[in-house]
Protein backbone atom coordinates (compact mmCIF):
# COMPACT_ATOMS: atom_id res chain seq x y z
CA UNK A 1 0.00 0.00 0.00
CA UNK A 2 1.47 3.23 -0.76
CA UNK A 3 1.79 5.84 2.10
CA UNK A 4 1.84 9.95 1.89
CA UNK A 5 5.62 10.91 2.02
CA UNK A 6 5.69 14.26 3.38
CA UNK A 7 8.20 16.75 0.96
CA UNK A 8 11.43 17.90 2.42
CA UNK A 9 11.95 20.19 5.30
CA UNK A 10 14.13 23.48 4.02
CA UNK A 11 15.69 25.25 6.96
CA UNK A 12 18.34 28.22 6.97
CA UNK A 13 21.62 26.99 9.80
CA UNK A 14 23.53 30.01 10.80
CA UNK A 15 26.63 29.69 12.83
CA UNK A 16 28.90 31.79 14.80
CA UNK A 17 32.08 32.86 16.28
CA UNK A 18 34.03 29.55 17.25
CA UNK A 19 31.10 27.59 15.41
CA UNK A 20 31.90 29.24 12.28
CA UNK A 21 35.71 29.37 12.65
CA UNK A 22 35.61 25.19 13.50
CA UNK A 23 33.44 24.45 10.06
CA UNK A 24 34.13 27.00 8.23
CA UNK A 25 31.34 28.67 7.27
CA UNK A 26 28.78 31.02 8.86
CA UNK A 27 25.26 30.09 6.64
CA UNK A 28 24.19 27.28 5.01
CA UNK A 29 20.25 25.37 3.44
CA UNK A 30 19.84 22.25 4.82
CA UNK A 31 17.17 19.86 3.57
CA UNK A 32 15.32 17.06 5.97
CA UNK A 33 13.13 14.68 5.40
CA UNK A 34 10.17 15.85 7.56
CA UNK A 35 9.47 15.53 10.14
CA UNK A 36 12.60 16.81 11.64
CA UNK A 37 13.93 18.16 15.19
CA UNK A 38 16.70 21.14 16.03
CA UNK A 39 18.87 17.67 16.79
CA UNK A 40 18.54 16.13 13.00
CA UNK A 41 20.23 19.50 11.88
CA UNK A 42 22.54 18.90 14.26
CA UNK A 43 23.56 15.85 13.31
CA UNK A 44 23.68 16.42 9.90
CA UNK A 45 26.64 19.31 10.90
CA UNK A 46 28.27 16.82 13.02
CA UNK A 47 29.03 14.83 9.89
CA UNK A 48 30.68 18.04 7.96
CA UNK A 49 33.87 18.58 8.12
CA UNK A 50 35.10 19.77 11.74
CA UNK A 51 31.39 19.30 12.95
CA UNK A 52 32.77 16.21 14.98
CA UNK A 53 33.94 19.43 17.52
CA UNK A 54 30.75 20.98 17.90
CA UNK A 55 29.40 20.04 21.57
CA UNK A 56 26.85 17.33 22.81
CA UNK A 57 23.98 20.17 23.40
CA UNK A 58 25.40 23.31 21.69
CA UNK A 59 22.95 26.37 22.60
CA UNK A 60 20.06 26.94 19.61
CA UNK A 61 17.68 29.31 18.56
CA UNK A 62 14.87 28.71 16.27
CA UNK A 63 13.81 31.82 14.93
CA UNK A 64 15.59 34.19 16.82
CA UNK A 65 13.90 32.33 20.54
CA UNK A 66 16.19 29.92 22.58
CA UNK A 67 14.91 26.23 21.46
CA UNK A 68 16.16 22.66 22.55
CA UNK A 69 17.24 19.76 20.72
CA UNK A 70 13.75 18.03 20.49
CA UNK A 71 12.02 21.10 18.88
CA UNK A 72 10.37 20.47 15.87
CA UNK A 73 11.38 22.41 12.42
CA UNK A 74 9.14 23.95 9.85
CA UNK A 75 10.15 24.83 6.29
CA UNK A 76 11.80 28.34 6.39
CA UNK A 77 12.74 27.96 9.67
CA UNK A 78 15.95 30.05 10.38
CA UNK A 79 17.99 27.48 12.62
CA UNK A 80 21.24 29.49 14.69
CA UNK A 81 23.73 27.39 16.42
CA UNK A 82 25.55 29.40 19.04
CA UNK A 83 28.96 29.12 20.91
CA UNK A 84 28.96 29.74 24.89
CA UNK A 85 27.75 33.44 24.74
CA UNK A 86 30.42 35.81 26.29
CA UNK A 87 27.83 39.45 26.24
CA UNK A 88 28.20 42.06 28.94
CA UNK B 1 17.90 49.43 19.20
CA UNK B 2 19.76 47.70 22.17
CA UNK B 3 22.72 46.93 19.92
CA UNK B 4 25.25 49.68 18.67
CA UNK B 5 28.54 50.14 17.46
CA UNK B 6 28.87 53.51 18.80
CA UNK B 7 30.46 54.10 22.44
CA UNK B 8 27.66 53.87 25.09
CA UNK B 9 26.59 56.96 26.54
CA UNK B 10 25.54 55.95 30.71
CA UNK B 11 23.64 59.60 30.81
CA UNK B 12 21.67 59.62 27.84
CA UNK B 13 20.53 55.76 29.15
CA UNK B 14 19.47 57.42 32.34
CA UNK B 15 17.99 60.23 30.82
CA UNK B 16 15.85 57.87 29.10
CA UNK B 17 14.40 56.33 31.70
CA UNK B 18 14.21 59.16 34.02
CA UNK B 19 11.21 60.41 35.33
CA UNK B 20 9.80 62.40 38.75
CA UNK B 21 7.92 59.69 39.51
CA UNK B 22 11.18 57.27 40.02
CA UNK B 23 13.37 58.52 42.78
CA UNK B 24 15.99 55.72 42.51
CA UNK B 25 18.37 54.46 39.93
CA UNK B 26 20.34 51.35 39.74
CA UNK B 27 22.85 51.39 36.46
CA UNK B 28 25.46 48.81 35.96
CA UNK B 29 28.18 49.31 33.15
CA UNK B 30 30.46 46.47 31.96
CA UNK B 31 34.04 47.88 31.22
CA UNK B 32 36.94 46.06 29.31
CA UNK B 33 39.49 44.75 31.55
CA UNK B 34 42.76 44.53 30.66
CA UNK B 35 43.39 41.01 32.04
CA UNK B 36 41.17 38.18 31.41
CA UNK B 37 42.37 34.46 33.23
CA UNK B 38 45.86 35.31 33.80
CA UNK B 39 46.63 37.20 30.69
CA UNK B 40 47.34 40.74 29.01
CA UNK B 41 44.46 41.82 27.67
CA UNK B 42 45.35 44.47 24.46
CA UNK B 43 41.93 45.04 23.01
CA UNK B 44 38.71 42.90 21.84
CA UNK B 45 36.31 42.18 19.46
CA UNK B 46 32.32 41.93 20.10
CA UNK B 47 30.33 40.27 17.25
CA UNK B 48 26.80 39.20 17.61
CA UNK B 49 23.25 37.70 16.38
CA UNK B 50 21.48 41.02 15.63
CA UNK B 51 18.30 39.73 15.16
CA UNK B 52 18.02 37.83 17.95
CA UNK B 53 19.60 39.96 20.20
CA UNK B 54 17.32 42.85 19.88
CA UNK B 55 14.25 40.47 20.27
CA UNK B 56 15.99 38.41 23.43
CA UNK B 57 17.16 41.92 24.87
CA UNK B 58 13.33 42.84 24.08
CA UNK B 59 11.88 39.95 25.83
CA UNK B 60 13.93 40.64 28.93
CA UNK B 61 13.24 44.21 29.45
CA UNK B 62 10.17 43.37 29.33
CA UNK B 63 10.11 40.50 31.57
CA UNK B 64 11.52 42.63 33.92
CA UNK B 65 9.10 45.65 33.53
CA UNK B 66 6.31 43.37 33.81
CA UNK B 67 7.98 41.69 37.08
CA UNK B 68 8.80 44.99 39.26
CA UNK B 69 7.95 48.36 38.66
CA UNK B 70 10.67 49.54 36.95
CA UNK B 71 11.41 51.36 33.63
CA UNK B 72 15.01 49.68 31.43
CA UNK B 73 17.41 50.99 29.52
CA UNK B 74 19.67 48.71 27.81
CA UNK B 75 22.21 48.79 25.54
CA UNK B 76 25.26 46.72 24.70
CA UNK B 77 28.32 47.81 22.03
CA UNK B 78 29.70 45.55 19.16
CA UNK B 79 32.88 46.06 17.07
CA UNK B 80 36.21 46.71 18.38
CA UNK B 81 36.25 47.72 22.08
CA UNK B 82 39.85 49.01 23.39
CA UNK B 83 40.60 48.79 27.00
CA UNK B 84 37.76 50.60 29.41
CA UNK B 85 35.39 50.94 26.93
CA UNK B 86 31.76 50.24 28.17
CA UNK B 87 30.60 46.89 26.18
CA UNK B 88 26.88 47.00 28.22
CA UNK B 89 24.81 49.01 30.16
CA UNK B 90 22.03 48.48 32.15
CA UNK B 91 19.54 51.07 33.71
CA UNK B 92 16.77 50.22 36.03
CA UNK B 93 14.41 53.30 37.31
CA UNK B 94 12.33 53.11 39.97
CA UNK B 95 9.95 54.34 43.03
CA UNK B 96 11.68 51.94 45.19
CA UNK B 97 15.52 51.63 45.17
CA UNK B 98 15.17 48.55 46.16
CA UNK B 99 13.60 46.88 43.11
CA UNK B 100 15.57 49.19 41.33
CA UNK B 101 18.61 46.95 42.26
CA UNK B 102 17.08 43.91 41.95
CA UNK B 103 15.42 44.73 37.87
CA UNK B 104 18.97 45.90 37.35
CA UNK B 105 21.10 42.41 38.84
CA UNK B 106 18.72 40.50 36.96
CA UNK B 107 18.57 42.28 33.30
CA UNK B 108 22.41 41.77 33.36
CA UNK B 109 22.74 38.37 34.70
CA UNK B 110 20.00 37.35 31.99
CA UNK B 111 21.91 39.44 29.27
CA UNK B 112 25.02 37.36 29.77
CA UNK B 113 22.82 34.07 30.11
CA UNK B 114 20.33 33.75 26.96
CA UNK B 115 21.85 36.84 24.89
CA UNK B 116 23.85 36.19 21.78
CA UNK B 117 27.49 37.75 21.75
CA UNK B 118 30.35 36.89 21.47
CA UNK B 119 33.82 38.31 22.03
CA UNK B 120 37.45 38.01 21.05
CA UNK B 121 40.29 38.98 22.65
CA UNK B 122 43.01 40.15 21.27
CA UNK B 123 46.50 39.39 23.96
CA UNK B 124 49.28 41.01 24.79
CA UNK B 125 51.38 37.70 23.23
CA UNK B 126 49.67 38.27 19.70
CA UNK B 127 47.50 35.28 20.16
CA UNK B 128 43.55 35.39 19.47
CA UNK B 129 40.35 34.00 20.81
CA UNK B 130 37.25 33.67 21.32
CA UNK B 131 35.87 34.31 24.62
CA UNK B 132 34.64 30.69 26.52
CA UNK B 133 35.02 28.92 23.39
CA UNK B 134 38.62 27.88 24.35
CA UNK B 135 37.41 23.64 24.33
CA UNK B 136 34.83 23.62 21.48
CA UNK B 137 33.04 20.67 22.27
CA UNK B 138 32.77 20.75 25.91
CA UNK B 139 31.46 24.24 26.78
CA UNK B 140 28.74 24.56 24.67
CA UNK B 141 25.48 23.51 26.23
CA UNK B 142 21.95 23.64 25.69
CA UNK B 143 20.24 26.56 27.63
CA UNK B 144 18.16 25.07 30.25
CA UNK B 145 16.42 27.48 32.08
CA UNK B 146 12.51 27.68 30.97
CA UNK B 147 12.07 31.32 30.74
CA UNK B 148 14.74 31.25 28.30
CA UNK B 149 13.74 28.50 25.92
CA UNK B 150 10.80 27.66 24.37
CA UNK B 151 9.19 25.16 21.96
CA UNK B 152 7.82 26.20 19.28
CA UNK B 153 4.36 25.51 21.07
CA UNK B 154 4.87 27.51 23.98
CA UNK C 1 34.49 65.97 50.11
CA UNK C 2 31.16 63.94 49.86
CA UNK C 3 29.06 66.67 50.82
CA UNK C 4 28.48 69.43 47.73
CA UNK C 5 26.32 72.27 46.82
CA UNK C 6 26.91 71.53 43.39
CA UNK C 7 24.80 69.43 40.80
CA UNK C 8 25.99 65.99 41.10
CA UNK C 9 27.74 64.78 38.19
CA UNK C 10 27.61 60.80 37.77
CA UNK C 11 30.01 60.75 34.53
CA UNK C 12 32.93 62.03 37.02
CA UNK C 13 32.43 60.17 39.82
CA UNK C 14 32.55 57.02 37.72
CA UNK C 15 35.92 58.53 36.52
CA UNK C 16 36.88 58.76 39.62
CA UNK C 17 36.90 54.80 40.50
CA UNK C 18 37.51 53.43 36.57
CA UNK C 19 40.44 51.54 36.13
CA UNK C 20 41.87 48.83 33.52
CA UNK C 21 41.44 46.13 36.47
CA UNK C 22 38.17 46.83 37.48
CA UNK C 23 35.65 45.76 34.70
CA UNK C 24 32.43 45.99 36.78
CA UNK C 25 30.41 49.48 38.05
CA UNK C 26 27.39 49.36 39.98
CA UNK C 27 25.88 52.47 40.55
CA UNK C 28 23.38 54.29 42.34
CA UNK C 29 21.54 57.54 42.38
CA UNK C 30 18.59 59.18 44.41
CA UNK C 31 16.36 62.14 42.87
CA UNK C 32 14.06 63.81 44.05
CA UNK C 33 10.59 62.35 43.23
CA UNK C 34 7.58 64.46 43.06
CA UNK C 35 5.49 62.70 45.49
CA UNK C 36 6.00 61.78 48.53
CA UNK C 37 3.25 60.31 51.46
CA UNK C 38 0.45 60.64 48.82
CA UNK C 39 1.42 64.32 48.71
CA UNK C 40 2.64 66.32 45.75
CA UNK C 41 6.26 67.97 46.13
CA UNK C 42 7.45 70.86 44.59
CA UNK C 43 10.99 70.84 45.97
CA UNK C 44 13.31 70.34 48.67
CA UNK C 45 15.95 71.43 50.85
CA UNK C 46 18.49 69.47 52.08
CA UNK C 47 20.84 70.50 55.49
CA UNK C 48 23.39 67.84 57.46
CA UNK C 49 25.93 67.69 60.07
CA UNK C 50 28.99 68.46 57.90
CA UNK C 51 31.65 67.96 59.69
CA UNK C 52 30.18 64.30 60.91
CA UNK C 53 28.52 64.08 57.37
CA UNK C 54 32.35 63.74 56.56
CA UNK C 55 33.73 61.77 58.83
CA UNK C 56 30.54 59.23 58.24
CA UNK C 57 31.24 58.73 54.68
CA UNK C 58 34.45 58.39 54.82
CA UNK C 59 34.18 55.17 57.18
CA UNK C 60 31.12 53.90 55.36
CA UNK C 61 33.12 54.08 51.97
CA UNK C 62 36.70 53.11 54.13
CA UNK C 63 34.51 49.76 55.71
CA UNK C 64 33.30 48.56 52.08
CA UNK C 65 36.41 48.87 50.39
CA UNK C 66 38.21 46.56 53.27
CA UNK C 67 34.90 44.45 52.92
CA UNK C 68 35.10 43.97 49.13
CA UNK C 69 37.38 44.42 46.25
CA UNK C 70 35.73 47.63 45.07
CA UNK C 71 36.72 51.31 44.66
CA UNK C 72 33.87 53.46 46.17
CA UNK C 73 33.02 57.11 45.00
CA UNK C 74 30.43 58.87 47.17
CA UNK C 75 28.37 62.17 46.91
CA UNK C 76 25.52 63.91 48.30
CA UNK C 77 24.45 67.02 47.50
CA UNK C 78 22.54 69.52 50.18
CA UNK C 79 21.14 72.98 49.64
CA UNK C 80 17.54 73.34 47.45
CA UNK C 81 16.79 70.32 45.32
CA UNK C 82 14.04 70.80 42.43
CA UNK C 83 12.12 67.56 41.27
CA UNK C 84 14.29 65.13 39.16
CA UNK C 85 17.67 66.79 40.30
CA UNK C 86 20.45 64.01 41.85
CA UNK C 87 20.73 64.18 45.66
CA UNK C 88 22.88 61.11 46.16
CA UNK C 89 25.41 59.34 43.91
CA UNK C 90 27.08 56.06 44.49
CA UNK C 91 29.71 54.45 42.03
CA UNK C 92 31.40 50.98 43.42
CA UNK C 93 33.78 49.40 40.69
CA UNK C 94 35.20 45.91 41.11
CA UNK C 95 36.90 43.33 38.88
CA UNK C 96 33.38 41.39 40.02
CA UNK C 97 30.19 42.44 39.19
CA UNK C 98 28.50 40.55 42.08
CA UNK C 99 30.89 42.42 44.68
CA UNK C 100 30.31 46.02 42.78
CA UNK C 101 26.28 45.36 43.10
CA UNK C 102 26.40 44.10 46.25
CA UNK C 103 28.71 46.82 47.83
CA UNK C 104 26.76 49.79 45.90
CA UNK C 105 23.74 48.42 47.63
CA UNK C 106 25.42 48.13 51.00
CA UNK C 107 26.62 51.95 50.91
CA UNK C 108 23.44 53.70 50.12
CA UNK C 109 21.71 51.46 52.83
CA UNK C 110 24.51 52.89 55.34
CA UNK C 111 23.96 56.01 54.09
CA UNK C 112 20.74 56.27 54.83
CA UNK C 113 20.99 54.91 58.34
CA UNK C 114 24.24 56.31 59.84
CA UNK C 115 24.59 59.91 57.65
CA UNK C 116 22.98 62.94 59.33
CA UNK C 117 21.16 64.53 56.66
CA UNK C 118 17.70 65.92 56.48
CA UNK C 119 15.48 67.23 53.88
CA UNK C 120 12.59 69.39 54.35
CA UNK C 121 9.87 69.23 51.49
CA UNK C 122 7.58 71.64 49.95
CA UNK C 123 4.19 70.53 48.95
CA UNK C 124 1.96 71.87 46.66
CA UNK C 125 -0.74 73.14 49.41
CA UNK C 126 1.99 75.26 50.57
CA UNK C 127 3.19 73.22 53.84
CA UNK C 128 6.78 72.52 54.75
CA UNK C 129 8.01 70.00 56.57
CA UNK C 130 10.68 67.84 57.88
CA UNK C 131 10.83 64.55 56.34
CA UNK C 132 10.48 61.56 59.14
CA UNK C 133 10.07 63.65 61.85
CA UNK C 134 6.58 64.04 61.55
CA UNK C 135 5.80 62.75 65.24
CA UNK C 136 8.85 64.72 66.84
CA UNK C 137 8.69 62.34 70.24
CA UNK C 138 7.93 59.03 68.76
CA UNK C 139 10.53 58.62 65.20
CA UNK C 140 13.77 59.36 66.73
CA UNK C 141 15.71 56.48 68.30
CA UNK C 142 19.12 55.81 69.27
CA UNK C 143 20.92 53.71 66.44
CA UNK C 144 21.38 50.07 67.68
CA UNK C 145 23.70 48.57 65.22
CA UNK C 146 27.64 47.85 66.72
CA UNK C 147 29.48 49.05 63.65
CA UNK C 148 27.55 52.32 63.76
CA UNK C 149 27.70 53.34 67.17
CA UNK C 150 30.46 53.54 69.20
CA UNK C 151 31.26 54.28 72.90
CA UNK C 152 34.32 56.25 73.41
CA UNK C 153 36.38 53.13 74.34
CA UNK C 154 36.00 51.42 71.31
CA UNK D 1 35.27 64.03 105.72
CA UNK D 2 36.13 66.08 103.03
CA UNK D 3 35.45 64.49 99.51
CA UNK D 4 37.13 65.42 96.27
CA UNK D 5 34.80 67.21 93.70
CA UNK D 6 35.85 67.19 90.52
CA UNK D 7 35.57 69.61 88.01
CA UNK D 8 31.94 70.50 86.31
CA UNK D 9 32.53 69.39 82.32
CA UNK D 10 31.73 72.05 79.90
CA UNK D 11 30.45 70.26 76.55
CA UNK D 12 28.77 71.74 73.58
CA UNK D 13 25.43 70.61 72.06
CA UNK D 14 24.06 71.14 68.32
CA UNK D 15 20.93 70.52 67.70
CA UNK D 16 19.46 70.36 63.87
CA UNK D 17 16.50 70.10 61.60
CA UNK D 18 13.53 69.60 63.36
CA UNK D 19 15.16 69.36 66.78
CA UNK D 20 16.40 72.57 66.37
CA UNK D 21 13.09 73.90 65.23
CA UNK D 22 11.60 72.11 68.62
CA UNK D 23 14.15 73.73 71.02
CA UNK D 24 14.35 76.88 69.42
CA UNK D 25 18.03 77.14 69.17
CA UNK D 26 21.17 74.61 67.33
CA UNK D 27 23.62 75.13 69.53
CA UNK D 28 24.46 75.95 73.23
CA UNK D 29 27.26 75.08 75.88
CA UNK D 30 26.65 73.51 78.90
CA UNK D 31 28.01 72.50 82.17
CA UNK D 32 27.67 69.10 84.18
CA UNK D 33 28.54 67.65 87.01
CA UNK D 34 31.32 64.87 86.22
CA UNK D 35 31.19 62.19 85.52
CA UNK D 36 28.29 62.58 82.88
CA UNK D 37 27.07 60.84 80.13
CA UNK D 38 25.00 61.38 76.57
CA UNK D 39 22.02 60.47 78.85
CA UNK D 40 22.65 63.53 81.13
CA UNK D 41 22.63 65.88 78.72
CA UNK D 42 19.38 64.68 76.95
CA UNK D 43 18.14 64.91 80.35
CA UNK D 44 18.99 68.89 80.53
CA UNK D 45 17.61 69.47 77.28
CA UNK D 46 14.48 67.92 78.47
CA UNK D 47 13.99 69.92 81.18
CA UNK D 48 14.12 72.96 78.53
CA UNK D 49 10.87 74.59 76.63
CA UNK D 50 10.19 71.78 74.21
CA UNK D 51 12.20 69.48 75.37
CA UNK D 52 9.44 67.15 76.25
CA UNK D 53 9.51 66.44 72.51
CA UNK D 54 12.54 64.84 71.98
CA UNK D 55 12.14 60.79 71.75
CA UNK D 56 13.22 58.70 74.52
CA UNK D 57 16.44 57.99 73.24
CA UNK D 58 17.27 60.43 70.23
CA UNK D 59 20.20 59.48 67.83
CA UNK D 60 23.54 61.03 69.06
CA UNK D 61 27.13 61.65 67.71
CA UNK D 62 29.37 62.44 70.05
CA UNK D 63 32.76 64.10 68.02
CA UNK D 64 31.17 62.85 65.04
CA UNK D 65 30.83 59.44 65.86
CA UNK D 66 27.70 58.10 66.52
CA UNK D 67 27.38 56.93 70.58
CA UNK D 68 25.13 55.71 73.06
CA UNK D 69 23.00 57.23 75.80
CA UNK D 70 25.32 55.70 78.22
CA UNK D 71 28.48 56.70 76.76
CA UNK D 72 30.59 58.78 79.26
CA UNK D 73 31.54 62.76 78.38
CA UNK D 74 34.62 64.50 78.52
CA UNK D 75 35.47 68.47 78.87
CA UNK D 76 35.52 70.06 75.41
CA UNK D 77 32.96 67.38 73.58
CA UNK D 78 31.04 67.90 71.00
CA UNK D 79 27.32 66.18 71.32
CA UNK D 80 25.26 66.63 68.70
CA UNK D 81 21.78 65.44 69.04
CA UNK D 82 19.88 64.20 65.83
CA UNK D 83 16.78 64.25 64.44
CA UNK D 84 15.46 60.69 62.21
CA UNK D 85 18.09 60.59 59.02
CA UNK D 86 16.72 61.22 55.40
CA UNK D 87 19.50 61.42 53.38
CA UNK D 88 19.38 59.47 50.38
Amino acid sequence: MPTTVAPPLTVRVLLFASYADTLGFDSVELSLKAPATVGDVLDRLRALPGGDRLPPKPLCALNLTHARSDTPLAGGDELAVLPPLAGG
Amino acid sequence: MYLTESPLDPAELLASVQSPELGGIASFLGTVRNHHGGREVLRLEYSAYGPMVEAECARIVAEAESRWQVAIALRHRIGRLEIGDAAVAVVAASAHRDEAFVACRHVIEELKRRVPIWKREVYADGTVEWVGSGAVGQRGSELEVASGVRGRTS
